[in-house]
């Protein structure tokens, strides 16, 4: 673990210059925006200034509450149940062919069904209530991380598979010791995609047979042509959206660390990277 | 206790092409250490790999106390050619040497201290806290060896498990494989590329030939309790070596 | 042991054994021929297995008879469909944008995942404004997308590609730095140039990653025109639906899901067919090519 | 058997001249059209129109500021709530409306057969399913409730689809819907009850449907809108002086079971925009909050 | 030619940690024919890793032909002691053999005349359709070095390239590099376990000791032209033999 994790002296002003690189772009996309949106007075697009204005008077923190914390909650369990489910059902195909060529027709035939199309069905078995939608959320979200979960597992080096059978490792042991670790990249790149959509289904869930949530305020506010405030909602989803992905990011960094250093990217060795053999590296010496 | 009777595997779906392994028939008996010399490619890695039961053979049979092989079998330890695939990436040196034992029914205690002592035993006594992608080949390929041995197998497969050490590290593997062997009463089959390594380690040689059939055959009558130094420069020795080195070379030798 | 005893008693074996070819052979062909079928009779069985469960379902009240049209209703409408012109039609407006919008994110996908996978500048000078789009909800913009792109097929692949673009890059990124750095010293110490080595490299190395990301791309594509259709009423099966759903023609819309999602079944197993051809070397692949 | 196109898309009667894009929403309101096209209506006055069912509703809206459609079929209400958001549209015809009787109104807010729910006084607190929120559902719902003395605030509303409010209601997801045609009568022969008709409570006759010009186009173009406008009255006529005609095309025109077409209630057409609705709509937004601007009738409409 | 002044390579990012190569300084003559012998782990593939450019030394000088060593010079090629991963799976033998002619800007009429001709040389001529994935470890290993002479480097590195392979394609492997060297004047660094070899092979071997300096250096003066029978009997064969083999036992033999 020691070799992976980075040395701690000159971490701050590297981190510092770090941070500045991240937020430059993001900056100047919001200048930009900034002046264009003043200058073009489009209903679509209004003006920053007013969105952040709306922002500031409708989430903080009028509708963190009433909004805010149920979506989250039902994102959360429905992301959740993606996860568990996927892993397990993607271990299951994808170890045995048997099961993966006769759940193949079905699995796809749900995965291209469109979620508007399923809420009816959803509210018919679950009913309005969060049933339905963390059911809407599982039914969009699950796919990326199955079908990475599958075809993870039928990647896993043959030796290493091998080696398992040659010394006899019990089957629970080899999926938890060989085939989860050896799937594990795809895996988290399964998870982290699919957090994404947890949260569009979100969404997309709570425009129907809602009466709270930010999808129903999103839709709320589009139907009464607020357009600013709707921009409040969408710029909340994507903040929403940097945070869970950050606090992932920081569980992969530590779940996949075996996989950085193997792989050289803990800035050791080799990097991958086409232009930059000498540059990144020579700071580490 | 190993009996292999008229072996034949062919990769690939099509039958009729060119077999990996045709027609091998050869028993080993129970504590008996057998090398194996063959050329490149001629199949010996195959034939391991039907023995250990990890691949089905396409036709023959191959039983081991009696039994039919048709999976691993149990208190068998396997070191691969391709130690370095064979590593789980995932998991520290220690644990990579430690991870079968526990489902050999080993407790925690014992199993650590099996793990110390193969570390230690190959050489790597410092370097268990490290990742195998940490290591030089040499070590990773001792790695393998150490798991290998810590599991204290029944019978032992190896497979060119020296062909990345030193000389001098090379030798002592040599002389520890021979002291675990004669220690704990094991079978092992040794495939190496190095005539004097088989006849130095084996009891009986094997030498194979394209696809492997047992081409020849040489009984080691070297005494036990080898020594790097007197059993080398013993003349059966050399005897010997020219035996094989004959074999390998051109087709079998009348003995 | 005697040699010769050996080597007559191998040759020996070796007539035996080609003559006895024969047999095993017979059956391996036989097997090989019969994967095919017991492949369909497996996928047959898994989907009659869902829709014995549907119909007990429908059968035993738990889906109420009210809400749901019985089954058959829905098959029959589903034949009569399939024998008109229409609902070719429809399925092709809406494969259009599937397919114009998958292209579209693919190619804008495939360079930046690779050059954001292994330039962590690039990737970090992107990453906040990767993350901050990656969640905003389709639906929520298609106001805007009707807006400056109208309600036709330009409309359906901007929100295709602005959703399925997402996916596809991050199972780039991530399969750019599964490449073994082995592998990448190899093309580095043979002086391979940055652009064979993205083509020769890095592209076969995450083509794993990107196949899977196709894949789950292809289905949120169709997901997307389909609900671009019903939410604004662009032409394709999305609109059908509404119609259908309008006139409380519930037959007919189920059978329109039904078409969906067979639509999706479709695509996914040309998708495969190629994976299968082009990742023949993946362990994924070769357990399935060889023995 | 299916000869036109699924989606019910490009629909169009011949007539010279360009194509006039018109979206409406999908079910009755564009059998409507379909039903005058088909007749050659709005071929007499020269045009040729090409419509497109859509989700209806304030969804519409965008599509016509981008210039995609000519022609939005929308409600009121959406229209009043993006003139007040100065959005630069006008209304140039008018869609359905409610019948003069309660009896044959086509909508009606209906609660399970054994709910305690009586009257509308029965609401307060209660949660009520409309198929899209911050509309006309809002209005009528408002005529309801005022009349037992209750508030828009003291119920909460859930938007779903009509086809899956019966079900809703049955479940007891909502406490009551409000449901139209057909799926007011699908919901009764489902033993679902009616407690009230909320659209003619509202104001009898009371306008809903209204169709929507950008207004620069309006002021371009001024016949256009006009031929519209009669060809809309023409059709809404035929169908006034013989609406079982109409109900015997249905099944023709859209993908309508023959069976629901002869029994469900059929909305009213008139074809100009009627005053006393739209000022009726308009304060009754104002009071419950969906805008804040004032209307100016003249600006609003096109006639 | 090439000047190693200095070298020093710590992994990861803490300088003080243990580095695996120190204060290492040689020079190789242009055409030379250098082995490098050393225990496992000492050093040896760091150390070509870092005189080819592959990864950035933590201080010291590395210069060829006056010019610093920055990233993987021009027609150099690379033998990796981990073959089999450093074969592309998605490419079949003979592709990943002449792939990197491509960019050096070899016809496509020569490229196939290279690759058949190194194929055929490393006893590969049938095998060129199949994948790595297809081949014994031995072959993998020989379908890297096929590539790496077929590249027709100017300077080569060899890490471990022989050792999957059996005695008798040794040999003729050997014999084949010494070949193409004399024909071709390039220079070789060749790391090697096995202190035969590096005698026969070299002008001058380096014995590395851990952490990689240059413990001992010994001049090759065998008459080239060399053969497996007669030089191996050479009695300077034998001395030079014995010399190795005590500087890789002990400390710095003085020569
Ligand atoms: N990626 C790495 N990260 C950290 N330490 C490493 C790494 N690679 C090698 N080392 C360490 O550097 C030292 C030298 O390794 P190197 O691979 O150069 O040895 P070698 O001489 O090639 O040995 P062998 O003959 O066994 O291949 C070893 O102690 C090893 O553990
Ligand atoms: N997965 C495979 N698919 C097809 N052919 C294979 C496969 N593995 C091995 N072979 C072929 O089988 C033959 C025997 O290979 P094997 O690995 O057993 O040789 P080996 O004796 O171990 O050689 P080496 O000493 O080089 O390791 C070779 O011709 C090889 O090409
Ligand atoms: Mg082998
Ligand atoms: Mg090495």
């Amino acid at each position: 673990m020691s070799a992976v994790t980075r040395a701690p002296r000159k971490g701050t002003g590297r981190r510092a210059l770090g941070l500045l690189l991240e937020l430059a772009l993001p900056a100047a996309l919001l200048i930009g925006y900034g002046l264009w949106s003043h200058r073009a007075q489009s209903f679509y697009f209004p003006p920053l200034g007013e969105i952040l204005e709306y922002f500031g008077e409708l989430w903080l923190f009028d509708r963190v509450g009433s909004d805010l914390v149920p979506s989250l909650l039902r994102m959360l369990a429905g992301y959740a149940v993606s996860v568990v489910l996927g892993v397990a059902l993607g271990l299951l195909l994808g170890m045995s062919r048997l099961l993966r060529t006769a759940a193949e027709p079905v699995v796809e035939f749900l995965r291209a069904l469109p979620a508007p199309a399923l809420i009816p069905f959803a509210l018919l078995m679950f009913g309005a209530g969060d049933g339905s939608k963390v059911f809407v959320i599982v039914l969009g979200a699950l796919w990326p991380i199955l079908l990475n979960t599958i075809d993870g597992v039928r990647g896993v080096d043959t030796q290493q598979l091998d080696m398992a059978r040659s010394y006899r490792i019990p089957l629970a042991a080899r999926i938890a010791h060989i085939i989860l670790p050896g799937a594990s990249p795809r895996i988290f790149a399964g998870m982290r995609t699919s957090l994404a959509i947890a949260i569009i289904l979100m969404v997309v869930s709570e425009m129907v047979a809602s009466s709270n949530g930010l999808g129903y305020f999103v839709l709320e506010q589009q139907r009464s042509f607020a357009i600013p405030e709707m921009w409040t909602g969408i710029i909340l989803l994507g903040v929403l959206g940097y945070v869970l992905n950050w606090l992932f990011l920081r569980v992969e960094r530590r779940v996949l660390a075996w996989h950085r250093g193997a792989r050289g990217l803990s800035a050791e060795t080799a990097t991958p990277a086409p232009s930059t053999p000498s540059s990144t590296e020579k700071t580490d010496a | 206790m190993l009996e292999v009777a008229n072996l034949r595997k062919v990769y690939g779906p099509d039958p009729h092409a060119a077999p990996a392994v045709a027609d091998l028939t050869f028993t080993v008996a129970d504590r008996e250490f057998v090398c194996i010399l063959g050329s490149s490619g001629c199949g010996k890695t195959t034939m391991l790999r039907c023995l250990s039961g990890l691949i089905p053979s396409t036709s023959g049979h191959i039983s081991l106390r009696g039994k039919p092989v048709t999976g691993p079998p149990d208190d068998m330890a396997f070191v691969f050619q391709d130690y370095s695939r064979s590593l789980l990436p995932w998991m520290t040196v220690r644990r990579n040497v430690a991870f079968p034992l526990r489902y050999k029914g080993v407790d925690r205690r014992e199993a650590e201290a099996l793990t110390d002592e193969a570390l230690d035993a190959v050489g790597l006594a410092g370097r268990g806290d490290r990742y195998p992608w940490q290591l030089s080949g040499g070590m990773q390929q001792r790695v393998a060896i150490a798991r290998a041995l810590a599991y204290r197998p029944s019978i032992l497969l190896m497979d060119e498990p020296f062909a990345s050490v030193d000389a001098q590290t090379r030798s002592g593997l040599e002389d520890l494989l021979l002291g675990v062997w004669e220690r704990y009463g094991i079978t092992v089959l040794f495939v190496t590329h190095d005539i004097d390594e088989a006849v130095y380690l084996a009891d009986r040689v094997l030498v194979l030939r394209p696809p492997a059939n047992v081409g020849h055959e040489v009984t080691v009558n070297l005494p036990r309790g080898r020594d790097q130094v007197e059993t080398k420069a013993h003349p059966e020795f050399g005897r010997l070596r020219g035996e094989l080195f004959a074999a390998l070379d051109g087709g079998p030798v009348a003995a | 042991m005697s040699l010769e005893g050996v080597q007559t008693v191998g040759s020996a074996r070796r007539r035996t054994a080609r003559t006895a070819d024969g047999l095993p052979e017979g059956r391996v062909r036989r097997a090989l021929g019969s994967r095919r079928i017991r492949d369909l009779g497996l996928k047959v069985t898994g989907v009659l297995t869902v829709l014995v469960a549907l119909e007990l379902c429908a059968r035993l009240g738990v889906l109420s008879r009210d809400w749901f049209p019985p089954m058959t209703d829905t098959y029959v409408e589903l034949a009569k469909l399939a024998f008109g012109h229409p609902l070719w039609t429809e399925i092709g407006r809406t494969l259009s944008g599937w397919a114009l919008g998958i292209g579209l994110a693919a190619l804008l996908a495939i360079p930046i995942g690779v050059l954001l996978g292994s330039n962590r500048t690039a990737y970090r000078l992107s990453r906040v404004v990767i993350e901050f789009c990656r969640p905003v909800p389709s639906v929520a913009l298609i106001p805007l997308a009707v807006l400056v792109y109208g309600v036709g097929l330009e409309m359906k692949v901007f929100l295709i590609v602005f959703v399925t673009f997402w996916p596809i890059l991050l199972q780039v990124i991530y399969g750019v730095q599964d490449v073994d750095p082995l592998v990448y010293d190899t093309a580095r110490s043979y002086g391979l140039p940055p652009r064979a080595r993205f083509f020769r490299i890095t592209l076969p190395s995450a083509a794993p990653y990107i196949a899977t990301g196709l894949r789950i791309a292809s289905a949120i594509a169709l997901v997307l025109a389909v609900t671009a259709e019903l939410v604004v009423g662009a032409p394709g099966l999305g609109q059908s639906i509404v119609v259908a759903q309008s006139n409380a023609n519930l037959p007919r819309m189920y059978a329109l899901i039904i078409v969906t999602g067979l639509v999706g079944w479709a695509l996914n197993t040309a998708f495969q067919a190629i994976e299968r051809r082009l990742l023949r070397w993946h362990p994924s692949q070769r357990a399935e090519v060889a023995s | 058997d299916y000869g036109g196109d699924l989606s019910g898309a490009g629909v169009s009667g011949g007539g010279e001249g360009d194509t006039l894009v018109v979206s409406e929403t999908a079910g009755t309101p564009a059998s409507f059209l379909a039903y005058g096209i088909r007749e050659g209506y709005f071929e007499e006055q020269g045009l040729n129109v090409e419509l497109s069912p859509s989700a209806g509703g304030a969804s519409v809206i965008p599509a016509l500021l981008s210039g995609d459609i000519d022609v939005a079929g929308s409600n009121a209400v959406s229209a009043l709530i993006a003139m007040g958001r100065r959005m630069p549209i006008e209304m140039i015809a008018a869609g359905t409306s409610t019948s003069e009787s309660p009896d044959d109104d086509f909508s009606s807010l209906m609660v399970p057969e054994d709910s305690p729910i009586e009257s509308a006084a029965d609401l307060d607190g209660g949660r009520i399913a409309v198929n899209t929120l911050q509309n006309i559902n809002d209005i009528v719902i408002h005529a309801v409730l005022a009349e037992a003395g209750l508030d828009n605030d003291d119920v909460s509303f859930v938007e779903m689809p009509f086809p899956d409010m019966p079900a809703a209601i049955e479940r007891g997801d909502v406490d009551a819907g409000l449901l139209i045609e057909p799926f007011a009568t699908v919901g009764a022969s489902q033993g679902l009850r009616a407690i009230a008709r909320p659209y003619t409570t509202a104001m009898p006759s009371l306008q809903i449907g209204t169709y929507l010009m950008t207004s620069d186009r309006v002021a371009e173009d001024p016949e256009t809108a006009a031929a519209f406008r009669a060809g809309v009255t023409a059709t809404a006529e035929a169908i006034a002086a013989d609406p079982e005609a109409f109900r015997e095309a249905l099944p023709e025109i859209s993908d309508l079971a023959p069976e629901l077409a002869s029994r469900m209630d059929l909305p009213v057409w008139r074809g100009t925009t009627d005053r006393a609705s739209i000022e009726r709509i308009h304060a009754t937004m104002r009071e419950i909050g969906l805008t804040e601007s004032d209307l100016d009738y003249e600006e609003a409409v096109a006639e």
